[in-house]
């Protein structure tokens, strides 16, 4: 057992810490910290192209592809650094979906001409990809998606429609499951394919949140159009490649949760303490409940990284890891409301600028509209990327090996 | 030995019910939580004239149809379920405040449609309880009253405030009518189905209706916390049903989703606090109107309903999924009418720290020194 | 709208006072205050004589079977003051499986020779019949039994086993819900059976309790016999039958366990003044949260009891108070050992000597023994007459009507 | 950065299980628990002769295997699983305390399973870290040691004590042998697995092994729930396993009952609470032996593994319904385990209160006397 970073790593990370020295403003307190929404806005944009500049994105990829050909590790080291100092991994969510997941996924199981072709094009920006995998039909169920392609000739011919694509209206493109193959059973016949969303076959229309925001699109797909090439893996092998990927959804989070998560918990002390409810002993059970709990989220987050550095995949850890932080963010996000008391359902203050989870680092602890919001997204949370109760059956039938429920008329 | 509804209850909740079913259906009450003031004056005219709500927990002799708080919360439940956007609950709760004080001319007024009152008894930074900053002044033309009021139910739009005021004589209530003196400013809050304005008074023209302030105010209070109560059970009931309806109909896995027991066990947990709340709520708008152990049910009622109604607000939208959190789906304005009523009055935490003194275990010296 | 009781009652309720002040020893505080265990057993012995030598047992029954003739609001009543006074209806097991149980379902189902057969003689006290419907392999799936009785010539000869028999150690009968059609389908193929106990065919043997003590059996069949007639409702009944049954468990308690509950309840208040825990904020919310639950108790006690008294039989809302009840008991246990700490731990004081629920009233509150013992007993309260689940899978099939589970192979 | 166990930790879980099986099978439980010692001597020489447990975390100039906490915890960890009777975590805990004060022989005394040690700190109706009533007085021929100790671990069986008594100058830590003076009365506890006593000094002899008790016990405790945290991960994972065997076999409704969601996601949520206590206990035997955050650590491993077991220990007999209740079956013995050590150190609210001061948020003098 050791919890160090290895030296290479360590050396990293200075130079990561140097980078962010020369090239943040004076007195930065975190993207929470900038005045309005659109400034915070405008910043990250800026930011992410400084990130590019510096070679800070896609670090753990070969050279080949505009990476740095380092470890899976330096890239920890490089979010958490980044968290740590308030800043996110480039822009979001194009990012995430784009850099982190299709990235991460078109490295392990895309062609050398995808490669090539889209990897660079991440890295600059110029290509930005979302993900097209619930529909209207098939939330918890993902195995039952109905939009479908057919190969014409050189091209595949997409019809359906996709739901909560997160930023589908600033995307180029979208990474979808499709159904290949109806003959064969649910998740069978599914492909991995990547569309072009600027194109006359695709229509994106934002869905509004219960915050107001409009985070989330449809995107529906009338007779769409991407070249043969542009599957991922073989047809059929969609729910796999598809698996994996959203294993890196996760992987990196092991690491940059705890450090959100107890960024924000400090943000609920201090509010504890301008609200005088400090000392209040129910109220210190709950946050001590809190503090207790994010410092479990960073032993889980140990134990994920663990697992990803002996060069396993993310399995049923990632489950563990969901359940818990979403369930523990419901409840921290209640307490919060709690501490406010009815002033907090005033709203007033900047808006949450992270359209999930927590909101950024530096924001302010006394802006009942952050808390608001964010106890919105805390509600999201056990919803998206596979609701509580998906989560729990994922861990009794795979991990404790519980016997499946019997299907209708089988 | 008969408790429950009678049948006139359940005439009255049905003709209420059909009549919601066209005034605050689900456009009506977007339509109305977006115009300016908050509700519709239109549908408001009809509750008066053709149902004769705000009467109906009003003696005869003012007009009313001598009703309590069991009949009106019947009605409150059905607006509570359909989320209706109408100054029925401050105009009901100003109603109950004047039986309490004033003389009937006021109360006939309210009572008969032609002008919706308030409560105006909450400060900034304060409980509804507390000994008001706001001062009251005695002058030739009457009393004047001058301080901020906040969390006022629809105090951009009321027509008359029960104002709560420090005479030096104590805690005293007035009447303030709308109009010079008085500003209101509305609050964004997280509700966009009930209107609170700040309300500030400046030297305005008041009535004294209720000299005897610190017995009249934990009063009316708890009136208001019954009130709310029987409109969080609507709340409660309606987030039920919806997430019923949706997990008998939404397909996942070739099945119901209703028909996986963690959506069954889930809307039972509901189904028992709804059916706590209910009865809680019931009792105590019957202990209110017999004169029976009311701060302690208004207590138990305030708690266990704000607690459901948020709790089966929450589980709504957790078994709709993702269409729950979006804007065009109902699920989070009736989260968020939970969300505000649950802390409207009091905090759950508070209900309860209240019940334990009347049972036995007061709260010394040494304990108030830890909150 | 009412919560009043009649004249009548009113009066019946006055003259039980008036038998209570007559008949209990000067400086009466309850069966819980009677120094040991076994003095309590004794006393309870004796007080059930006294109730039946005052006309107090069956009070609800028709004269010509030894009752009173009045109305089920009157045996209300009666309950509610023999609660008050610290007081059990007769003796337990025996009491409520005998004359509450099989008694009432007799009225409703048993032939005119059954009635007069065992109505008096369970008054008298000279019958005592224990309940069996549980099987090894049918707990939450009662449907499943398979203890069967097949008829040979005038007599019922059954085979099989019976567990969680309540009192069979000490009773006289058993009525037993067995399998007397094979080729029915579940519930179809059962009968309610009347079988003595004191016969070659019956072995009776104690269950130990975690507690330690015996308040359970198991009862096995092995060609016991019974004469034919003894069978209540017809063959194939056993189902109907045993559900109306199940109910007059649950329609005094909607009157009973509000009192027996507050009483606890208070207990617990006065504990947490003797170990100084009753200004601690965090213990007074969870105090003041099982006061308002003790009290929505009586709420729902009173919409049964109307119910009841609407002349229909106690549906749906039996499993709200089941569950209400069972659950609202586990909570109040663990804060009873919460607010003792780990000294509460260490035995001391009298034992609960009521084996299910509360303890008597007039316990003693400062009595380790006593909360540890309510403590399991409020976990087997989750398991016993339908678990939780099952509870839980009854209101959202019955009540709010969701589909049933697929069957396998259905 | 590899946070999991190394393969040298895993052989030793694997032997240890492996011995356990025989040595602490349900029926040897089920006698050890009801003899006279609580324990069984003859198993007690295996453990320490076959498998030197006591040596596993004492440093190798006193004999000892050279491990840490994290090596005993994972025999900890084994122990609970299976249910040990034996005083093992009472003799562990005494070499931990002695490892920081005292010489090395009382050390390797107790490591090589030569005798048996236990702590003395707890003193009736006091916490355990109370400044002692016990007083320790210097005389010609060393210090005498009087008063009273509770829910001492084995305290009836232990050859050496480890006592904290008040000095003039201040509260210090004692080594006592079992003998003149000291006389042990068994308590009946809830746990019959687990043997306590109250023991009373009356002018007992008595080495002194450290003076700085203030700085000592608080250590020794951090130590003593960490370990304790082990074990309870053991008692869960053990629960959790039992409930999933249990679930996977009985039939009810014609399934599994463990294809029931109700049943699955009962489970689920234990192995989510086993999941957290698995990490926080492994992270706070980590962090005592690499000197990190170890008295943050150890209360989070306090309260959670504290409420992982009982968790677990309570849902398993809710699993397996009424035949879990009985006396035959083992699951109330775990229930009863997991019940004693949830308080027995500390309990999880204190666990927590104390994580606050070193986040930030003091309680200040007010907040004090709201205790």
């Amino acid at each position: 057992m050791d919890l160090d970073y290895p030296p290479q790593v360590a050396e990293f990370r200075a130079e990561v810490r140097a980078v962010l020295a020369e090239e943040l403003p004076d007195g930065w307190a975190g993207t929470g910290a900038i005045a309005t929404a659109e400034e915070t806005r405008a910043f990250v944009r800026e930011w992410r192209r400084t990130m590019y500049r510096r070679g800070l994105l896609g670090v753990a990829w070969p050279l080949e592809y505009g990476g740095r050909g380092l470890t899976m590790l330096h890239q920890v080291a490089l979010v958490e650094e980044l968290t740590r100092a308030g800043l996110p991994f480039g822009e979001q969510p194009a990012d995430s979906t784009g850099v982190k997941m299709l990235g991460n996924t078109l490295l392990r199981f895309g062609t050398e001409e995808q490669k090539r072709a889209i990897l660079p094009a991440l890295l600059s920006g110029e290509q930005r990809w979302c993900q097209g995998f619930s529909e209207p039909g098939a939330g918890s169920d993902l195995a039952s998606v109905t939009t479908r392609a057919r190969l014409e000739g050189e091209e595949w011919v997409v019809d359906g429609q996709k739901t909560w694509t997160s930023g589908a209206h600033t995307a180029t493109g979208i990474f979808a499951l499709v159904r290949t193959d109806p003959a064969a059973p649910r998740h069978r016949g599914l492909s991995f394919l990547l569309i072009p969303l600027d194109q006359p076959g695709v229509d994106v229309r934002p869905i509004r949140h219960a915050t107001g925001g409009t985070d989330f699109c449809e995107v529906f797909f009338d007779a769409a159009r991407t070249p043969a090439g542009m599957i991922v893996g073989r047809p059929g092998d969609g729910w796999t490649v598809a698996s994996v990927l959203l294993t890196f959804e996760r992987g990196e989070e092991a690491a940059t949760n705890p450090i959100h998560f107890r960024a924000e918990l400090d943000r609920l002390f201090e509010l504890a303490r301008r609200k005088g409810r400090d000392q209040d002993p129910v109220i210190r059970q709950w946050l001590a409940r809190a503090r207790a709990r994010v410092e479990v989220m960073r032993y889980l987050g140990y134990r994920i990284l663990s697992d990803v550095m002996a060069g396993g995949e993310l399995g049923h850890a990632s489950s563990v890891s969901k359940l818990y932080w979403s369930e523990y963010h419901r409840e921290v996000t209640e307490l919060a409301l709690d501490i406010q008391g009815l002033d907090g359902l005033a709203l007033t203050g900047k808006e949450a600028t992270r359209p999930l989870r927590t909101d950024d680092p530096g924001a302010d602890p006394s802006s009942s509209r952050s808390w608001w919001n964010v106890s919105l997204n805390a509600r999201a949370g056990t919803i998206y990327a596979g609701t509580s109760e998906i989560q729990r059956n994922i861990l009794a039938e795979r991990v404790l090996g519980l016997p499946r429920e019997p299907r209708p008329g089988s | 030995m008969r408790f429950r509804y009678d049948p006139e209850h359940e005439d009255l909740r049905e003709s209420v019910r059909a009549f919601l079913t066209d005034v605050a259906s689900e456009s009506a009450v977007r339509r109305d939580m977006e115009s300016d003031r908050g509700w519709s004056p239109r549908s408001w005219s009809r509750l008066c004239a053709e149902l004769e709500l705000p009467a109906l927990a009003v003696p005869e002799k003012y007009g009313g149809a001598g009703g309590g708080l069991v009949e009106l919360g019947v009605v409150l439940g059905e607006a509570g379920r359909s989320l209706l956007c109408a100054p029925l609950l401050s105009t009901g709760l100003a109603i109950q405040a004047l039986l309490l004080t004033a003389s009937g001319d006021e109360v006939a007024e309210l009572a008969a449609g032609r002008r919706t009152g308030t409560l105006a008894l909450r400060e900034p930074g304060r409980d509804w309880d507390a000994v008001p900053r706001t001062r009251a002044v005695p002058g030739s033309n009457g009393w004047r009253i001058t301080g901020t009021k906040n969390w006022v139910l629809d105090g951009s739009s009321a027509d008359l405030f029960v104002v709560s005021a420090s005479t030096p004589a104590g805690t005293s209530l007035f009447l303030v009518e709308s109009g010079g003196g008085v500003k209101a400013e509305a609050i964004e809050t997280v509700d966009p189905t009930r209107r609170v304005a700040r309300v500030m008074f400046d030297a305005a023209p008041a009535t004294l209706a209720g000299a005897d302030g610190a017995t009249l105010i934990p009063s009316i209070l708890d009136t208001a916390v019954i009130l709310l109560a029987a409109e969080q059970v609507g709340v409660a009931e309606r987030c039920l049903e919806m997430a019923t309806e949706y997990a008998r109909r939404r397909i996942q896995f070739g099945r119901p989703i209703g028909s996986f027991q963690a959506v069954k066990h889930k809307l039972a947990d509901v189904l028992l606090e709804v059916e706590a709340a209910r009865s809680a709520a019931l009792y105590a708008a019957y202990a209110a109107d017999r004169g029976l152990d009311v701060a302690e049910a208004a207590a138990i009622a305030g708690a266990t309903c704000s607690d459901a109604a948020l709790l089966a607000a929450g589980e709504n939208i957790q078994v709709h999924g993702g269409i729950g959190m979006t804007w065009e789906h109902p699920a989070h304005l009736y989260l968020k009418r939970a969300t505000v009523g649950r802390m409207l009055l009091r905090h759950p935490h508070d209900h309860l720290e209240r019940l334990l003194e009347p049972a036995g275990l007061p709260r010394t010296a040494a304990g108030e020194r830890g909150r």
